[in-house]
């Protein structure tokens, strides 16, 4: 009397089939979403700083443009984070016993630098170069969002290396002209295609240069 | 005792004598019947009637889409979303994709035999009716039975009986659904 | 039960043997059986050998991989050649279940089944290698075309690739064939088992299969699809491993005969790793009768065989490395003559070309214990054959300059014999578990061998009437 | 003070600890030392800021890049969330500093007293390469040789820069600034003491002097040729007359000077013309590595060597040497002599040439040469040069100048101008004369500036003991230096040096051309330089920086000096400060006398002496760059040799084999006066025969973790009267045998092609079919042809130019990150280095033929590499540069396999594990450090080409030719290297590629090298053609 199982066992195996089948995509697709999402890659999670300095206020509400405390942005590959002296500068003058600012004025007073903690941090076999890409049309907040809205900065794009290359096989997709590319108010105009293929030309950008592995990588 | 039969089941020493008692009973005009051997029997299948080429045509189907698969992820990585210039080969280096195009054509075609075999023979089925006839054990070993399904118009509790009692069966037995 | 009388064309099976005896023979192994106690030692020292294999990768993962011998120019050493011998080995397993059962061999029937076994453990073995060797063994994963962020792919003309899905595709499908043997001797078993919970495990195996005709019809017709799959499968697969080698420019590597007779190397020592591990069996568990001196001497034809292929190659190799006149190939075959690692290259003619040539005696073939002693030469023969491949070819290339020298170090050695250990581990628990000769085929034989016999003198088939229905 | 009440720290118990510690544990350990309150208390009270010595550094400059790099490993392994980074900026800005840019600063490396100018390449303020300065004499660009049409660096204040030569001391010397062995603190008698303790025990000393007029005090400095350290040691001797001061340091120009005295009455510097030169003739003289002037002289050497489609003449150069050097490794003609012959080889030469002496017998060869040379000589009156080298007696120095004199080169192709030197003293006579004050008790106060008398003095003179014994009666012994060595462990006091990257000074190049030596960073231990403790000696705490510029604002009464000062800063020399050709008198008398004084032939072994061609007297002994560094010719690493004639080794027995891992050869015991040292042997092909050379530096006690107890201590063979070669050398085999790491295993080139050669005149009857070429289009390909659009970078390397001096590996090394890997590993044949010099020998192994290839990546078009990379990670960029992504790498190494060059580098181990956090300094930032299981090779410096591209692009043109300079490029010294875009046809790389003995290395293979050769060619006398 070989009968081993119940009748039950038929629908019971059919259905691990089926489950067993389910868990592997679903494991795949869960898998591939979280490497993207920004738990990962803290894309849009304000990061604590020893001042809390609000762009928005600074940008917006001042109106101070971004070259005055990222001095460097269009001669270096470092923007450039302004020293406690930029800082200074003006607070000197203003808010000048404000509890928030008290790290800057020690770091003043002792020499001490201020600690920032990264928020654009690229792994260190990625050159990033600010200089060439303000020269060649792409705007800061193409990359670093809406940073005059900001009051606690934030990573605005996942840098990913796939997101990098979107632009770098495509930057009529994102260029603009010049003189716009610190204007935070810019928006693409409805031909961004054509104007950006013909900023390409103009700016003599060689397109298939740019996803050489050594442009980035070294 | 009015219990559901699946049906009557006689159990033979040798594939030949139930292979003769196949033909006898196809003779006989029934149609809904299965035979079970510990090893597969030459035109015991024809013998009850069956007839059955799906699993080449699975295998087919299977190996092309396999074929296809495999280059078209060569070509889609290497000359649609990201072109390399590798040591100096054009992007489609047709040459160089056939090894893995043949490759995913095998892998294929052979899940499809293998799939395709279970899932038309119905497998997994752990819980069978048949599993119920007495001594049915032996049909994985030693012993060869034919058994006449209830679904079977002709069927008849004690006609197909006698029946299959002259078909030369060491036993006949019936099997609960 | 009836009685059967002798059989003369019985040199597949020996003594007399029902359907009843022989699937209790095969299928009792598997099932509540006293092993011998050489089962035990040799799993233990098997299972000694896999914790050596765990000790090796777990430093090697720990330091990397200069604990080896490797360097500049030798980048490729042990880990290379175990993985092709290992490749190698698995082949038999294919051929014989594969190529044998389209050409309706009926003697593979009582081996194919080891045969497959080793097929799949080999190829574990020899997949360890290509994961461990490269540098980074963490990313390792990148070899498959996984749609990730960063936008990289793999590069399809690599012929490591090619051996990624080579490899991956010889395994699935090895194990899919060998598993559909199983099936319907799972079934078996599963009737067989007295215990619970081996009925439930053999059961759930066996997934209902009721030997039905139905199933054996679609049975039989997928279980040839796979057979005439596995056919250019296992010529594929060696064929793309000799790659790694013939697509590179090397002196010793640039050589077009070497898919041909790489296949043929690799039945050559499948057969010779069979042997290795069928003849002590067939003696540990009585299965003369089955494993009988036909078989034995049918693979050691086919041995000879495929040895004078590779023989051929090796020839063919030096010929034409002379005939082209290219400087750097005359230089490698001098190099291989009479260079630092020469004696290899002898010993390595002497295994695989000279001593098999006796098996051109009858005599030898049938002799038991000469043909173990050969297997096992074979078996270094083709391990020293791929040592010479990689290394002469690499440690002295085109600038003199950056000629060196490899010597393996221990941790090289142990990963090699940790592998050994495994296979053997892995072999041994398959023949506990497992029916090591396909039952369901050993009946089919059996019945053939029948045929010519009349149906057995015995009472007529008698009606039992018998009213009780089953319950 | 406080010193008194607390238990302060022993020394000899911490130094055993850092002993056994390696890596972080040293770390640990020196924690330990910085924690102690002893320990804190005098750091806090010497440098309030310092603390922690790398701590001060670490606050004081900005970090982002070098944070960047001391993460680079994890970054390299992992696509995960990186622990959150901090980013750090200045307080205050500096004006001149970019964040993210490099700077270049103009300074000098001395070596031997002499300088070489150097512009130093700072990031964020920390020194991370020296390249050399082109304005200095010392270290010529290729300026005037090659026409290049673009700077390669902007000076900060944006003056165009050109790029001059080093050699592999100067590229090297970078490293030592960030060693963590250097020392970092005062110590008295094995206690960590401080500065303030110095100064009191100093004054004390002083003031004690004082009383007897310095009658007591004694000063040993090295070779000083520092204006400004003289003029200072100058005022000390006179407010302490009694003092002495005592210049010593193994390789010194006792011998040149004292030949000058014999043939002109006065010491002076002979400088050699070899730019005006057609015929040269070097007797043991090395004069294209290791002398002061070396990487001028190879450049005016090199310019009489370039060969190109419209080249008629070459120079000729026979060289007549007791060792195998670089020099005569690309003669056209080369006599292997012992010492003895050499010097008899000059009479003979004189005798020839018309000078009245005898000349003792030759050996057939030699005689032959003697007739054949003769002539040429005297063929090119005036146009030709014998140079001698410092091994040769002073006699033989005098008498090559009567013959220099005799063919009338003087004023031509020789001239001499007053010593470097500020004191020029025979250093032997006052190393001798202070070891018998000490003997006699006479020494109270001894201050030894810098130097290593006690392991390097001539063993003779037991300077060791002696030093030993001084300090124990009582006298105040002091040694300034950047290692607590030898010397230190026997001076009451031991003071850390300032590197020279991190002090203020001067110095005098070979022709008196005087650098300012600015420092580029502060010093990263609390350290002095010899200015400053001369001037604490004085009773003065002056800064280096006020010292030196004291001292020429005093020299120079002008109202412009600040302008003045900011020139020579900015330009790395001082205009004008070369010292005036003299003109001079050869007084042939004292000349012959002084020859009749040479000893006659000495019967039996004869050893020469030489300082070691990497680690030279032993100063650079851990330094890890030098010690991996192959030695020129027997590409020996982490190790001296004895080099022995191959029939000498085989009369004697011995053997070595260079079949396995490492080289397994013989030891034996030379001995000599008593003297008994066992060493390794090397058979050196082209050792003339009955003579042995060993190499000085070895053997080190107390060099650091790298350097300590490598090789065998030649100073032990070495006496006053026998300073660079000695006769009465007996050699025993020991039995023993031992491992030596070279970095070639094969020297023949198995009858391939690949460094072909061919001679003047060949080149001159048919340029066009000089060498059979292999056209590239003559192969058949499966697949069409690449297009290619943008730049095509390629280089192209002059074989004829080569001198294997190895800079260029050197160079390679420090601009991009290459680690070290140990004699161990190089013995697998596991080095890293991303160029190497190639070198073959051809003909008998008496004196075989050499040649030097230096093979970087090559480029390939159709790289051999890259299709069988399973990930990609090697691939070809648009303008034709085989890319090796590091992070994209699994480690396969089937690129290397497949590379017939086998020019890759893999990771086999962590080889750039950032154990030590000042290392990490040394990084340059734009250069991502590879860690372990990865492939990485030649980038042709992809870091210089994208800065320059994108300097290009962001003023909108093309990147010009010259713009970009490799490393290796620049350092080269005969500018045999020539890089570039040979899609632009005037670039200097297509005009290379244009030229008709141009060939590509293994081009049969169809690879496309993008790295490319010129033929070797010769320029041999006929009549002597077969030698």
């Amino acid at each position: 009397m070989p009968q081993v199982f119940h009748q039950s066992s038929n629908t019971l195996a059919r259905l691990s089939i089926v489950t067993g089948a389910a868990l592997l995509v679903t494991s795949v697709l869960i898998g591939s979403n979280l490497s993207r999402s920004p738990y990962v890659t803290r894309a849009g999670a304000p990061v604590d700083q020893p001042v809390p300095f609000s762009h928005k206020h600074h940008v917006k509400e001042l109106g101070i443009d971004c070259r005055y405390c990222h001095n460097t942005v269009e001669k270096s590959a470092v923007a450039g984070i302004p020293p406690t002296h930029t800082c200074m500068s003006c607070h000197s003058q203003v808010w000048t016993n404000s509890p928030l600012l008290e790290p800057i004025r020690q770091s003043y007073l002792n020499g001490t630098p201020v600690k920032w903690n990264k928020v654009y941090d690229l792994p260190d076999f990625v050159y990033f170069n600010h200089s060439i890409h303000v020269q060649k049309g792409v705007g800061c907040n193409t990359c670093h969002g809406p940073v005059h809205e900001m009051n606690i900065t934030y990573k605005a794009q996942p840098l990913s290396m796939s997101w990098c290359l979107d632009c770098h096989r495509q930057p009529e997709k994102y260029i603009r002209p010049k003189e716009e590319v610190y204007n935070y108010e810019y928006k693409q105009p409805q031909n961004q295609m054509e104007l950006g293929a013909k900023l390409v030309k103009e700016y003599g950008i060689q397109k298939g240069q740019l996803t050489d592995c050594w442009i980035c990588h070294r | 005792m009015s219990v559901p039969l699946h049906g009557i089941i006689a159990e033979y020493e040798t594939p030949e004598e139930l292979l003769r008692a196949a033909k006898r009973a196809r003779e006989a005009g029934y149609t809904h019947m299965d035979a079970y051997s510990p090893f597969p029997v030459h035109g015991l299948a024809e013998a009850i009637g069956f007839e059955d080429h799906k699993v080449p045509w699975v295998t087919f189907f299977a190996g092309v889409i396999g074929a296809i698969a495999g280059f078209s992820l060569q070509y889609y990585i290497s000359v649609v979303d990201y072109p390399l210039n590798v040591g100096g080969r054009p992007f489609l280096s047709w040459p160089a994709f056939i090894p893995v195009t043949f490759e995913t054509t095998v892998l294929f075609a052979a899940f499809g035999a293998f799939i395709g075999m279970l899932a038309l023979n119905g497998l997994p089925q752990p819980y069978h009716p048949v599993f119920n006839a007495p001594r049915f054990e032996r049909a994985s070993q030693d012993r060869f039975f034919l058994c006449i399904e209830a679904s079977d118009p002709l069927f008849d509790r004690a006609n197909t009986r006698h029946f299959l009692e002259g078909t030369g069966a060491r036993m006949v037995s019936e099997v609960e659904e | 039960m009836q009685e059967v009388a002798q059989r003369e064309t019985g040199a597949l099976i020996e003594g007399k043997h029902t359907y009843e005896s022989i699937t209790h023979k095969i299928a009792s192994v598997a099932m509540g059986y006293r092993h011998p106690i050489a089962w035990y030692i040799v799993t233990a020292i098997a299972a000694a050998g896999v914790f050596m294999l765990i000790t090796a990768i777990a430093w090697l993962l720990l330091r990397g991989v200069g604990i080896w011998g490797i360097n500049q120019p030798v980048g490729w050493g042990f880990a290379i050649i175990n993985f092709v011998w290992w490749i190698g080995i698995g082949h038999a397993g294919t051929l014989i279940s594969a190529i044998l059962l389209l050409l309706r061999q009926q003697w593979r029937t009582s081996i194919n089944r080891f045969a497959e076994a080793m097929t799949i453990f080999a190829v574990m073995c020899a997949g360890m290698f290509p994961l461990l060797h490269v540098g980074r063994p963490w990313v390792a994963y990148w070899l498959l075309p996984i749609p990730n962020w960063t936008g990289a792919w793999p590069q399809f003309r690599s012929p490591l690739i090619w051996d990624v899905f080579a490899v991956t595709t010889y395994f699935t499908v090895s194990l899919l064939f060998w598993f559909t043997g199983l099936i319907p001797d799972f079934a078996t078993l599963r009737d067989r088992a007295k215990k619970r919970i081996s009925q439930i495990i053999y059961g759930v195996l066996a997934m209902g299969w009721r030997n039905s005709a139905k199933h054996w019809h679609r049975y039989e017709s997928a279980y040839l699809l796979l057979a005439g799959l596995s056919t250019p499968l296992v010529v594929s697969v060696h064929s793309i491993v000799s790659l790694d080698f013939a697509v590179s420019l090397l002196p010793g590597w640039h050589t077009t005969i070497f898919p041909p007779y790489f296949v043929a190397g690799a039945i050559y020592s499948g057969f010779a790793m069979v042997l290795t591990l069928v003849i002590p069996i067939r003696a540990w568990y009585k299965m003369q009768d089955v494993l009988t001196i036909k078989h034995l001497d049918w693979m050691a034809k086919i041995m000879l065989a495929t040895g004078l292929i590779v023989f051929y190659g090796y020839i063919m190799e030096i010929f034409t490395a002379l005939y082209s006149g290219h400087s750097m190939e005359t230089f490698l075959v001098k190099n291989r003559f009479f260079g630092p690692y020469a004696p290899f290259f002898w010993a390595l003619l002497v295994c695989n070309g000279l001593i098999p040539q006796v098996l051109w005696s009858p005599k030898v073939r049938q002799n038991v214990a000469l043909l173990f002693v050969i297997s096992l030469i074979v078996n270094v023969g083709m391990w020293l054959e791929r040592f010479v491949i990689v290394v002469t070819s690499l440690h002295r290339d085109f600038l003199p300059s950056s000629w060196g020298m490899y010597y393996p170090t221990i941790w090289d050695v142990m990963l090699y014999a940790g592998t050994i250990g495994f296979f053997t581990f892995m072999m041994f628990l398959f023949v506990r578990f497992v029916p090591m000769i396909s039952i369901f085929e050993m009946r089919d034989l059996l019945h053939q061998t029948d045929r010519h016999r009349q149906a057995p003198a015995g009472a007529p088939a008698t009606p039992v009437a018998t009213t009780e229905v089953s319950s | 003070m406080e010193k008194k009440n607390h238990q302060p720290l022993n020394l000899e118990e911490i130094r055993r600890r850092l002993a056994e510690a390696r890596g972080r544990n040293y770390w640990r350990s020196l924690e330990e030392v910085a924690d102690s309150e002893d320990f804190r208390q005098i750091l806090e009270k010497e440098f309030p800021l310092q603390s922690s010595p790398l701590g001060a550094f670490l606050h004081r400059r900005q970090f982002l890049k070098l944070m960047g790099a001391s993460l680079a490993l994890a970054g390299l392994t992992s696509c995960r969330p990186l622990p959150q980074r901090k980013i750090v900026p200045q307080v205050q800005q500096p004006e001149e500093v970019i964040p993210g840019k490099p700077l270049y600063y103009a300074s000098a490396f001395t070596l031997g007293g002499f300088a070489r100018g150097i512009l130093v390449e700072s990031h964020e303020g920390r020194p991370t390469k020296i390249e050399g300065n082109a304005r200095h004499p010392a270290s010529p660009g290729s300026q005037g040789i090659l026409p290049l049409t673009q700077p390669a660096r902007i000076h900060p204040d944006g003056t165009p820069e050109h790029l001059g030569a080093t050699d592999a001391f100067t590229q090297a010397s970078i490293l030592t600034l960030y060693d963590p062995d250097r020392s970092q603190s005062p110590v008295q008698q094995n206690r960590l003491a401080s500065w303030q303790d110095f100064n009191t025990a100093l004054a004390a000393a002083m003031a004690k002097q004082a009383a007897v007029r310095g009658a007591g005090l004694r000063i040993l400095t090295e070779t000083v040729t520092s204006p400004t350290l003289a003029a200072l040691l100058e005022e000390l001797l006179r407010k302490y007359p009694q003092a002495r001061w005592y210049q010593y340091e193994p390789v010194n120009q006792d011998h040149s000077l004292e030949g000058t005295r014999i043939a002109f009455g006065e010491p002076l510097q002979p400088i050699y013309r070899f730019d005006r030169a057609d015929v040269i003739l070097s007797l043991d003289a090395n004069f294209l590595h290791g002398d002061a002037a070396s990487v001028r002289y190879a450049h005016d050497y090199s310019t009489r060597r370039r060969v190109r489609r419209d080249t008629h003449t070459m120079n000729r150069l026979y060289v007549v040497e007791s060792t195998p050097t670089v020099t005569g490794s690309v003669a056209d003609h080369r006599l292997p002599l012992r010492p003895s012959q050499v010097s008899a080889f000059a009479l003979a030469l004189a005798k020839a040439i018309g000078l009245p002496v005898s000349a003792p017998s030759l050996p057939e060869q030699a005689q032959r040469w003697v007739d054949v040379v003769a002539r040429d000589l005297q063929a090119h009156r005036g146009r030709c040069v014998v140079a001698v080298g410092e091994t040769q007696p002073p006699a033989v120095h005098a008498l090559v100048h009567a013959i220099n004199d005799a063919l009338g080169n003087i004023g031509q192709t020789v001239v001499y101008t007053a010593p470097v030197q500020a004191k020029p003293v025979s250093q032997t006579e006052d190393i001798r004369r202070l070891a018998q004050e000490m003997a006699s008790g006479a020494v109270e106060a001894l201050v030894i500036l810098g130097g290593n008398p006690a392991y390097n003095a001539p063993a003779d003179l037991e300077f060791a003991r002696l030093l030993k014994e001084t300090t124990q009666r009582g006298a105040f012994t002091v040694h300034l230096s950047m290692y607590e060595d030898e010397t230190s462990a026997l001076c009451e006091w031991h003071v850390p040096e300032s590197h020279y990257l991190e002090t203020w000074g001067d110095a005098r190049a070979y022709d008196g051309t005087v650098s300012i030596i600015q420092p580029l960073i502060e010093p990263l231990y609390p350290s002095r330089s010899s200015y400053e403790i001369v001037d604490a000696m004085l009773g003065r705490q002056r800064s280096g920086y006020d010292i030196v510029r004291a001292y020429w604002q005093g020299r120079q009464q002008s109202k412009q000096f600040d302008t003045a000062w900011r020139k020579w800063l900015h330009d790395g020399v001082v205009a004008g400060s070369a010292l005036p050709v003299k003109p001079v008198k050869c007084r042939l008398q004292s000349v012959l006398e002084a020859v009749q004084k040479l000893p006659p032939a000495p019967e039996g072994l004869e050893m020469v002496i030489l300082p070691d061609p990497n680690i030279w007297d032993g100063r650079f002994a851990n330094n890890g760059w030098l010690q991996e560094l192959p030695k020129p010719l027997s590409l020996l690493t982490w190790d001296n040799a004895v080099y022995i004639s191959p029939a000498t080794a085989q009369r004697l027995g011995l053997s070595m084999d260079t079949g396995g891992l490492a080289n397994m050869v013989d030891t034996v015991e030379i001995r000599y006066r008593g003297a008994k040292v066992r060493a390794p042997i090397w058979i050196m092909p082209g050792q003339p025969d009955d003579c042995i050379t060993v190499f000085l530096g070895y053997g080190r006690q107390r060099a650091g973790k790298v350097g300590t107890d490598l090789g065998y201590n030649a100073y032990a063979l070495r006496y006053s009267d026998a300073l660079w070669s000695a006769s009465g050398v007996t050699l025993a085999k020991t039995g023993e045998r031992y491992p030596l790491a070279s970095t070639q295993q094969h020297h023949s080139m198995e009858g391939r092609d690949l460094v072909p050669e061919g001679t003047l005149q060949q080149f001159l009857r048919d340029p066009e079919h000089f060498v059979q070429k292999h056209s590239e289009h003559e192969q058949p390909s499966l697949y069409p042809e690449h297009e290619w659009e943008g730049h095509k970078w390629a280089m192209v390397i002059d074989t004829s130019l080569c001198i294997g001096c190895n800079a260029c590996v050197v160079a390679c090394q420090a601009e991009n990150n290459i680690p070290i890997v140990g004699k161990e590993q190089v013995a697998r044949g596991r080095e890293m280095h991303w160029i190497r010099v190639d070198r073959y020998y051809e003909g008998g192994l008496d004196n075989p033929r050499t040649y030097h290839q230096p093979v970087p990546c090559m480029h390939c078009e159709n790289a051999p590499c890259e299709p069988v990379c399973p990930v990609g990670a090697t691939n070809h960029s648009h303008e034709g540069l085989n890319q090796m992504v590091y992070n994209r790498c699994v480690g396969t190494r089937y690129c290397s396999n497949n590379c017939p060059y086998k020019v890759r580098r893999f990771n086999f181990l962590k080889y750039n594990d950032p154990k030590e956090p000042v290392l990490q300094l040394l990084n340059n930032p734009d250069v991502t450090v590879r860690g372990r299981g990865v492939m990485e090779k030649c980038t042709y410096c992809v870091q210089r080409i994208n800065a320059a591209r994108i300097e290009a692009k962001k003023l909108g043109r093309r990147v010009q030719d010259g713009e970009v300079v490799t490393a290796c490029q620049a350092a080269c010294p005969t500018h045999a290297i020539v890089f570039g875009d040979m899609s632009d046809e005037h670039s200097l790389v297509a005009l290379a590629k244009a030229q008709p003995h141009h060939y590509g290395l293994l081009e049969e293979l169809n690879t496309r090298p993008r790295t490319t050769y010129l033929v070797k060619v010769r320029n041999p006398n006929p009549e002597l053609e077969g030698d």
